[in-house]
């Protein structure tokens, strides 16, 4: 994990920068904003200026939503680039962006101290089997805080995490759930608090530890990919399985162990969260999950799989595009002649519900009804579909 | 050595005509293999060619009739080299002519045959923008002027149905007893001149090849614009066959692309799309060109000065920034551009109607094959790799055979052209080595 | 209004440098005026005085000889020949009432397509003013 | 003396039986020019007794249709409308001879680079355009006559002008090929631009061990006469038959008799006065004199070096791309930062020339390496200045839209070839043309780059154009197989079109004899008095003596007062 400039330069192909202009040409940001842009950037940090770069506001507008890298004829890993450039600048003490104006940071901090004991489990569903210990742990992520903190626009994040658990028991499954899970750190990693991540994700090791599952089951793309990728980074090969809920629904389907019994009519369109789509190419199983249910028209948005646009935020980092991108976002969900726009990430999740919310002011982010439309986990449709 | 001297050419077009005709008119006899029907590959099917703004096929016709005509050449058309043994100044070859269940003596090319042939096919040749029948000739200028039949789509050849061309043609010259027949020549050197392909445009989802139906590649625009092509040469877009307002080229697409395993720039195509802009404005005066560029690539002789006319006279728009992506409107099939102006630093998105990408040039996708039976060396992108790039550009890893063209790495015409003399100087030289003991005369004690 | 007066202008060029610059106008696509006939020779040297002043006798209102620039001819001088006779000629012309200066000769290299389309233009504006050949009845 | 050999005669048909095929070309003629309208009035001319029409009358297909109607309509003379004689004459000539009609019989009009073409927003104008160039060709095609050509042959040695790598490249392939070459060198020593090279790209060989091996070849074989600081004073002749007058430094000159030429006398440098302070301030230097003390090692390690692309071209004075100097940067940035790693290393640009199969790649490690490329506009050059000791380099980077100040202890222009000084001389002693860029003129720019338009001469290397070592190698070996083939042949048939005298009408003046530029044609004392005879061999057909004859005794044979005069007329007559 580069935590300096120079280094990314070299380990994410910076320097091959060919100035094309393919990545500014396909960031999603810098199409709204006209100040954003990933080669200019890159063009910089070559030219050495450094400071120019870590002082400035781009460091923390990017989405990292790797659709430039994905699309980079030199493999320039932009994303990559920004994190190391994010957590030098942390470092220095340049004052950067927090997880959701700080409130979540600030949780998030809170929980790299061993000794906190937090309330984790008051969501599960009163007769739902869940147990301390077992061979599939289900990483059930932040959701009790988002429902705390984003309450004002109602995002019901737990509901997620229910229709997980009453899925699993209803294909016989026990699930390990954490009393003392901790923040995986992905928030804080990419606001550049290197040191804190690894706190949280050393202490979460040790949890999954003594559980001693074989299987970590993740519902939240964003701690699918630092379980996955950056825990490895930090701790080597993993003596456990990460899957995201969506590839484990997949395998009950294929083993005839997950039925759907409710037809649910709708015409669905599936929104792939960069983390799971770009960063861990998972695009078929979820996929897969809703063309299983009977009933569901399964639609495509203009820009699915890897060329999908992102939800307009990373690591709670909302800039002033953020919502005028969901909107974006919104508008090509409908345009695909869907009436449920489904996710596989409580965030991308929220991030829509809450551009469309009534509690924003319709002044500002005035959502046209041609770009309104229901948004629904895929685990959550799946629970109904199950009849559960 | 009292008989004449002999060489094999592997691949027809204007480099395998160029080499085989120097050696020929200097009383060499000359093998040339080619796969197709007919000969005259790639340049064959573009319109015209820069910076000259020449016909292209108006120029090579007269080559290709030359070469096929020629005493000392021996034309295998529709043929595939499939064994080589034997060293420098001696080879075996063996060669395998394919039927065209056509006889070539007595078919006079009329055509009958393919208009009354109900079997319609796509036309490759035409990158199947355009039909044909089971029983064709390649082009218009194809040389041989000899049907081929198709024996994958032939009614006949498949279901034992029809024979229509049989009974129709007056020439007689249908003949489905034809079998396969492997020929053996001996030959003194080989020259390979067998040119490129395109990468697959579909691994660049985010352009719409494939999806859209106005996205095309540019090889496809040379047929597209050409007066023998699909459209007679009117510039109309796929999807409606109206013509366009608005024509966008984007240029390396897939080349100087290490994701796409294409580390080299394609060579050609800065000056082959200005060429295509200017033909757009000269069919269309009123409709916009617009040419999405990195690096200007302008250095042969005469174009730096001919991207200077497309810009000055012709008043093509060039626009220095490769597109991030292509997405077209259902409704009108139009496409928007997306795109930093990395000029203006502004990120902007253009209209057009048709879109035509230069995608990289890649080596011909049966050279691998070919190489195994050459016993030659290919590079890491399967281009034949050269004995030197420095000083043996013309030399494979075998000694006796020889490359030209593009299938040594990308180049124009004029390059190919030089190149392939030059493999004919090489071939030459070879002879006179083995007709003589030593391998190279020597001044004593000098 | 009678109709516009067209001019009809004859050229004789060389095959080595002239006729190959008209040739490059082309694939060069440099536009000019339709007035013009070439009558290719081998080298402007061939040019007899006796074809320019049948051209006139013919009709032409114009006649341009053209070849290779000093020195550079294909035939050693055979352009520097070409200038007595056009000279010798423009004399002729004067006496029988001919305009000499319907009379041009110019130096067209084999790269100079632009430089023929330019002559041709500026001829045929030239000829243009000078009106109709006096000896066309 | 060449002793004539002719080629069977085609017996014509007194009655002339004129076939017209009008050309659509694709698009090129028939997307102008009316081509029915043309086929119906040639239909109508005089003599004339077929005429059609043909989407490419070059095409088999054409070429079948015309020996066909030949056949049919029994035709003794052959007009075809559409492009050039120059690329398309001897194609159609062939197609008549393979039906028996002599290829002198052919007569080519050019309506395309002449009408179409040119005329492209005048249709109507372009089609009675094209119809009068139809009419001329059928006036003059009534009085064609069958020819004889005569063989000449050919002297098997050539001369290869020019010592660098491209000639000594085609010296010793031609002598490998069999033939004797002189090789001639202005320089007292060969090896022309290598000489002052230290790396050579791609492979980083050293430019003295890649030249050391082919200049022993040539040393070495028998066949190549070497010859360095000597001119080339003058040639005479024609192809087979070149007699070259060489000069030495020391004055001292020495005849030659040889059957083809080579022109691969290299190009210059730009010495880029006044540009960028080179000549002013200490520090400003060329990439050749960089590559100097790389070899020579006489460098003391920079903090920083900028170097300066299109350094002199891509301007209106010089609108060309010096093709190499991209290339040829990268390489020296490369040798610098691995010399010296922690040297500051600029590249300004315009477009990175990094074509082809290699090239990228060194441009990529180049980068890799941490040599920073900056883009600069033309309108916007960079600008250096002394600052002190150290050299500044001020740029506008239209990618950032920043100016950049870089300090430098060495700013490195990349000057693009020039044309030797020599080239216009020597283009005047072979009558072959320059390009626009004063460059050596190539026959075609496709598909003929090694020829001149003249028989018998070829070229190759950088006198033909910028180009690198493995371009010019290629050329080199593409001249020598092109200059082998009439030599291999031992002789080439001359073209039909010299003059015959004829005797009655002869007087005898003399005025041919002092107007042939090639001795050609003598008067020689005959039985019937003093008369002009022609020498065959040494004759081109320029026609100066048939138009100077004042007894009209001299026919140019294919270009006959009576068919130039009929053409003439034929001009006018609508």
């Amino acid at each position: 994990m580069e935590t300096r400039m120079e280094d990314a330069m070299a380990k994410t192909n910076v320097r091959y920068c060919l100035k094309c202009g393919k990545c500014t040409g396909s960031c999603p940001l810098a199409r709204v904003n006209p100040e954003y842009s990933p080669r200019q950037t890159v063009e910089r940090a070559i030219l050495g200026r450094k400071d120019q770069i870590l002082r400035g506001k781009g460091v923390w507008w990017c989405l990292t939503c790797e659709l430039c890298s994905e699309r980079c004829p030199q493999e320039v890993r932009y994303p990559d680039f920004i994190r190391a450039c994010r957590i030098e600048a942390t470092a220095k003490g340049i004052e950067h962006m927090c997880a959701h104006g700080g409130m979540l940071a600030e949780l998030q901090r809170a929980m790299t101290s061993p000794e906190v004991k937090q309330d984790r489990l008051g969501w599960i569903p009163k007769g739902a089997k869940v147990s301390g210990t077992g061979d599939l742990l289900y990483f059930v992520g932040c959701l009790p805080y988002f429902d705390v903190i984003m309450e004002k626009i109602k995002p019901d994040s737990v509901a997620i995490g229910q229709s997980v658990v009453k899925i699993l028991n209803r294909v016989g499954v026990t699930p390990a759930i954490m009393p003392n899970e901790r923040c995986c750190g992905h928030d804080l990693l990419w606001t550049g608090e290197v040191e804190s991540f690894k706190k949280l994700a050393k202490l979460n090791m040790d949890e999954i530890a003594k559980t001693g599952a074989k299987t970590v089951l993740m519902s939240c793309p964003e701690g699918y990919r630092t379980l996955k990728l950056d825990y490895a980074d930090l701790f080597g090969e993993l003596p456990f399985e990460v899957v995201h809920t969506s590839e484990f629904f997949s395998r009950l389907i294929d083993e005839g162990r997950m039925k759907f019994d409710k037809s649910i009519d709708r015409k669905v369109v599936y929104h792939d969260p960069c983390r799971l789509g770009r960063h861990l190419r998972v695009f078929d199983a979820p996929r897969k999950v809703l063309s299983s249910i009977s009933g569901v028209q399964l639609k495509e948005m203009e820009r699915s799989r890897a060329e999908a646009m992102c939800c307009g935020v990373d690591a709670w980092m909302c800039n002033s595009n953020s919502k005028q991108m969901q909107i974006e976002r919104l508008r090509e969900a409908r345009m695909s002649g869907a009436d449920l726009l489904v996710t596989a990430c409580p965030k991308c999740q929220i991030h829509f519900r809450c551009v469309m919310s009534e509690k924003l002011p319709k002044s500002v982010f005035p959502v046209p009804d041609e770009a309104k439309i229901d948004v629904m986990d895929l685990s959550e449709l799946a629970a109904k579909a199950m009849g559960l | 050595m009292d008989e004449k001297p002999s060489v094999l050419v592997i691949g027809g077009g204007v480099a395998g005509i160029q080499a085989s005709t120097d050696l020929a008119n200097r009383g060499f006899q000359v093998y040339l293999a080619e796969k197709l029907p007919s000969i005259g590959g790639r340049m064959a099917q573009f319109d015209k060619t820069y910076p000259t703004l020449d016909c292209s096929i108006c120029i090579l016709a007269p080559k290709m009739i030359d070469c096929f005509r020629h005493p000392n050449i021996k034309v295998l058309a529709y043929s595939e080299v499939k064994s080589v043994s034997g060293s420098a100044g001696n080879f075996t070859i063996e060669i395998l002519r394919k039927p065209r269940f056509v006889d070539a003596a007595r078919c006079t090319g009329c055509g009958q045959c393919a208009e009354k042939c109900p079997k319609k096919i796509p036309n490759e040749w035409e990158l199947n923008m355009a039909g044909k029948k089971a029983i064709y000739m390649p082009f218009p200028q194809a040389v041989p002027r000899v049907m081929t039949i198709d024996p994958e789509n032939c009614l006949y050849l498949t279901k034992g149905i029809c024979r229509v061309c049989e009974k129709l043609c007056q020439a007689k010259a249908i003949d489905f007893s034809q079998k396969p027949e492997t020929v053996q020549i001996k030959v003194g050197s080989i020259i390979v001149a067998t040119g490129f392909d395109m990468i697959d445009p579909s691994k660049f989802p985010e352009y719409g090849y494939g999806k859209y139906k106005n996205v095309i590649v540019s090889l496809e625009f040379e047929r597209l614009i050409c007066a023998s092509g699909p459209t007679g040469g009117h510039l109309v877009r796929p999807s409606d066959h109206q013509k366009p307002k608005t024509v966008a080229f984007v240029l390396c697409v897939g080349s100087r692309d290490v994701k796409a395993g294409r580390v080299y720039c394609s060579n050609v195509c800065c000056l082959y799309s200005a060429k295509d802009a200017i033909l757009v404005k000269e069919h269309e005066p009123d409709v916009d060109a617009v040419i999405f560029y990195t690096d200007l690539r302008a250095y042969s002789k005469g174009s730096r000065e001919f991207i200077d006319r497309a810009i000055r006279d012709y008043g093509i728009k060039y626009i220095r920034g490769r597109p991030g992506e292509i997405r077209e409107d259902h409704e009108t099939k139009s496409l928007t551009i997306w795109y930093e102006n990395t000029l203006s630093r502004k990120v902007e998105k253009l209209q057009a109607d048709l879109v035509v990408l230069s995608v990289a040039c890649v080596p011909r996708g049966d050279t691998k094959e070919l190489a195994k039976v050459l016993g030659v060396e290919l590079d890491e992108y399967g281009f034949f790799k050269v004995a030197d790039p420095l000083y043996a550009p013309l030399d494979t890893t075998v000694r006796g055979v020889f490359a030209c063209g593009f299938c040594t790495g990308p180049k124009d015409i004029s390059d190919s052209v030089a190149q392939a003399s030059g493999t004919a100087a090489k071939a030459a030289e070879v002879s006179m080595m083995y007709a003589r003991a030593v391998p190279r005369a020597v001044k004593k004690g000098g | 209004m009678g109709e516009k007066f067209e001019p009809k202008i004859l050229a004789f060029t060389c095959n080595w440098c002239s006729y190959a610059g008209a040739d490059m106008a082309g694939t060069s696509r440099m536009q000019y005026p339709p007035n013009i006939r070439i009558v290719r020779l081998m080298c402007s040297g061939r040019v007899d005085p006796i074809f320019i002043l049948n051209a006139f006798k013919a009709g032409a209102d114009g006649v341009l000889v053209s070849g290779c620039h000093p020195q550079d001819c294909h035939y050693i001088d055979g352009n520097e020949k070409a200038v007595t006779r056009v000279e010798f000629t423009k004399k002729m012309m004067e006496k029988i009432g001919l305009n000499p200066e319907r009379l041009q000769l110019e130096w067209i290299s084999a790269s100079e397509g632009a430089k023929f389309a330019e002559v041709v233009a500026k001829m045929v504006e030239r000829i243009t003013k000078l009106g109709p050949n006096p000896l066309k009845r | 003396m060449q002793q004539a050999e002719t080629v069977k005669k085609a017996e014509i048909a007194e009655k002339p039986r004129i076939g017209v095929f009008v050309c659509h070309c694709g698009t090129n003629i028939g997307g102008i020019v009316n081509v029915p309208e043309v086929v119906k009035y040639a239909k109508a001319l005089p003599d004339v007794v077929y005429a059609g029409e043909n989407l490419y009358t070059c095409s088999e297909e054409g070429l079948a249709s015309i020996k066909s109607a030949i056949k049919e309509h029994n035709l003794n003379r052959v007009v075809v409308a559409s492009c050039s004689p120059r690329t398309h004459e001897p194609l159609f000539r062939a197609a008549c001879e393979s039906v028996g009609v002599n290829k002198y019989l052919f007569d080519l009009v050019n309506i395309r680079d002449h009408c179409s073409w040119v005329h492209m927003h005048e249709p109507e104008k372009a089609t009675e355009k094209a119809m009068d160039l139809v009419r001329m060709a059928v006036a003059r095609a009534r009085h064609l006559e069958a020819q004889e050509e005569t063989a000449v042959q050919i002297t098997k040695s050539a001369m290869v002008i020019g010592g660098g790598v491209a000639g000594m490249t085609a010296a010793v392939s031609l002598a490998d090929q069999g033939f004797d070459v002189t090789l001639v060198e202005k320089e007292p020593k060969l090896g022309g631009m290598l000489n002052h090279l230290h790396l050579l790209y791609p492979g980083m060989k050293s430019a003295g061990d890649t030249l050391e091996p082919i200049r022993g070849m040539v040393e070495d074989s028998p066949r190549i006469r070497v010859m360095t600081s000597t001119d080339v004073k003058s040639v005479k002749g024609f192809v087979g038959n070149f007699d070259v007058t060489l000069q030495g430094k020391d004055g001292k000159e020495s005849q030659l008799k040889i059957g083809t030429i080579l022109v691969a006398t290299g190009a210059a440098v730009l010495a880029p006065k006044g540009l960028y302070g080179y000549g002013e301030l200490k520090g400003v230097i060329t990439q050749l004199e960089l590559e100097d003390v790389l070899k020579s090692g006489n460098l003391k390690k920079p903090k920083s070096v900028v170097m300066i692309l299109c350094a002199g071209s891509r301007i209106p004075e010089r609108p060309y791309c010096s093709r190499i100097c991209c290339m040829n940067a990268i390489k020296n940035a490369l040798i610098l930062k691995e010399r010296y790693p922690d040297t500051d290393v600029y590249i300004l640009y315009r477009d990175i020339q990094a074509y082809g199969r290699n090239y990228e790649e060194y441009y990529r490690r180049t980068r890799e390496m941490g040599v920073t490329f900056i883009m600069f506009l033309k309108d916007d050059p960079p600008v250096v200045s002394a600052d002190g000791k150290e050299l500044k380099v001020s740029v506008n980077d239209p990618l950032i839209g920043e100016r950049l100040d870089l300090k430098a202890d060495l700013v490195v222009l990349s000057t693009p070839f020039i044309p030797q000084e020599m080239s216009k001389g020597l283009s005047q002693v072979l009558r072959v043309p320059l390009s626009p860029d004063g460059f050596f003129m190539e026959a075609h720019a496709k598909l003929r780059p090694v020829d001149f338009a003249t028989e018998g001469i070829f070229l190759c290397g950088t006198a033909r154009g910028p180009a690198d070592v493995p371009e010019s190698v290629g050329q080199a070996f593409g001249a020598a197989a092109r200059a082998a083939i009439p030599m291999a042949l031992g002789k080439v048939m001359a073209e039909a079109i010299t003059p015959a005298v004829d005797i009655d009408l002869c007087i005898g003046c003399g005025l041919c004899e002092r107007l042939c530029p090639y001795g050609a044609i003598k008067v020689e004392q005959t039985s019937k008095g003093k008369k002009a005879s022609v020498a065959e061999a040494a004759c081109k057909g320029c026609g100066v003596c048939g138009a100077a004859c004042p007894e009209q005794a001299i026919t140019m044979r294919h270009f006959t007062n009576k068919q130039i005069l009929a053409q003439v007329e034929a001009a006018f007559a609508r």
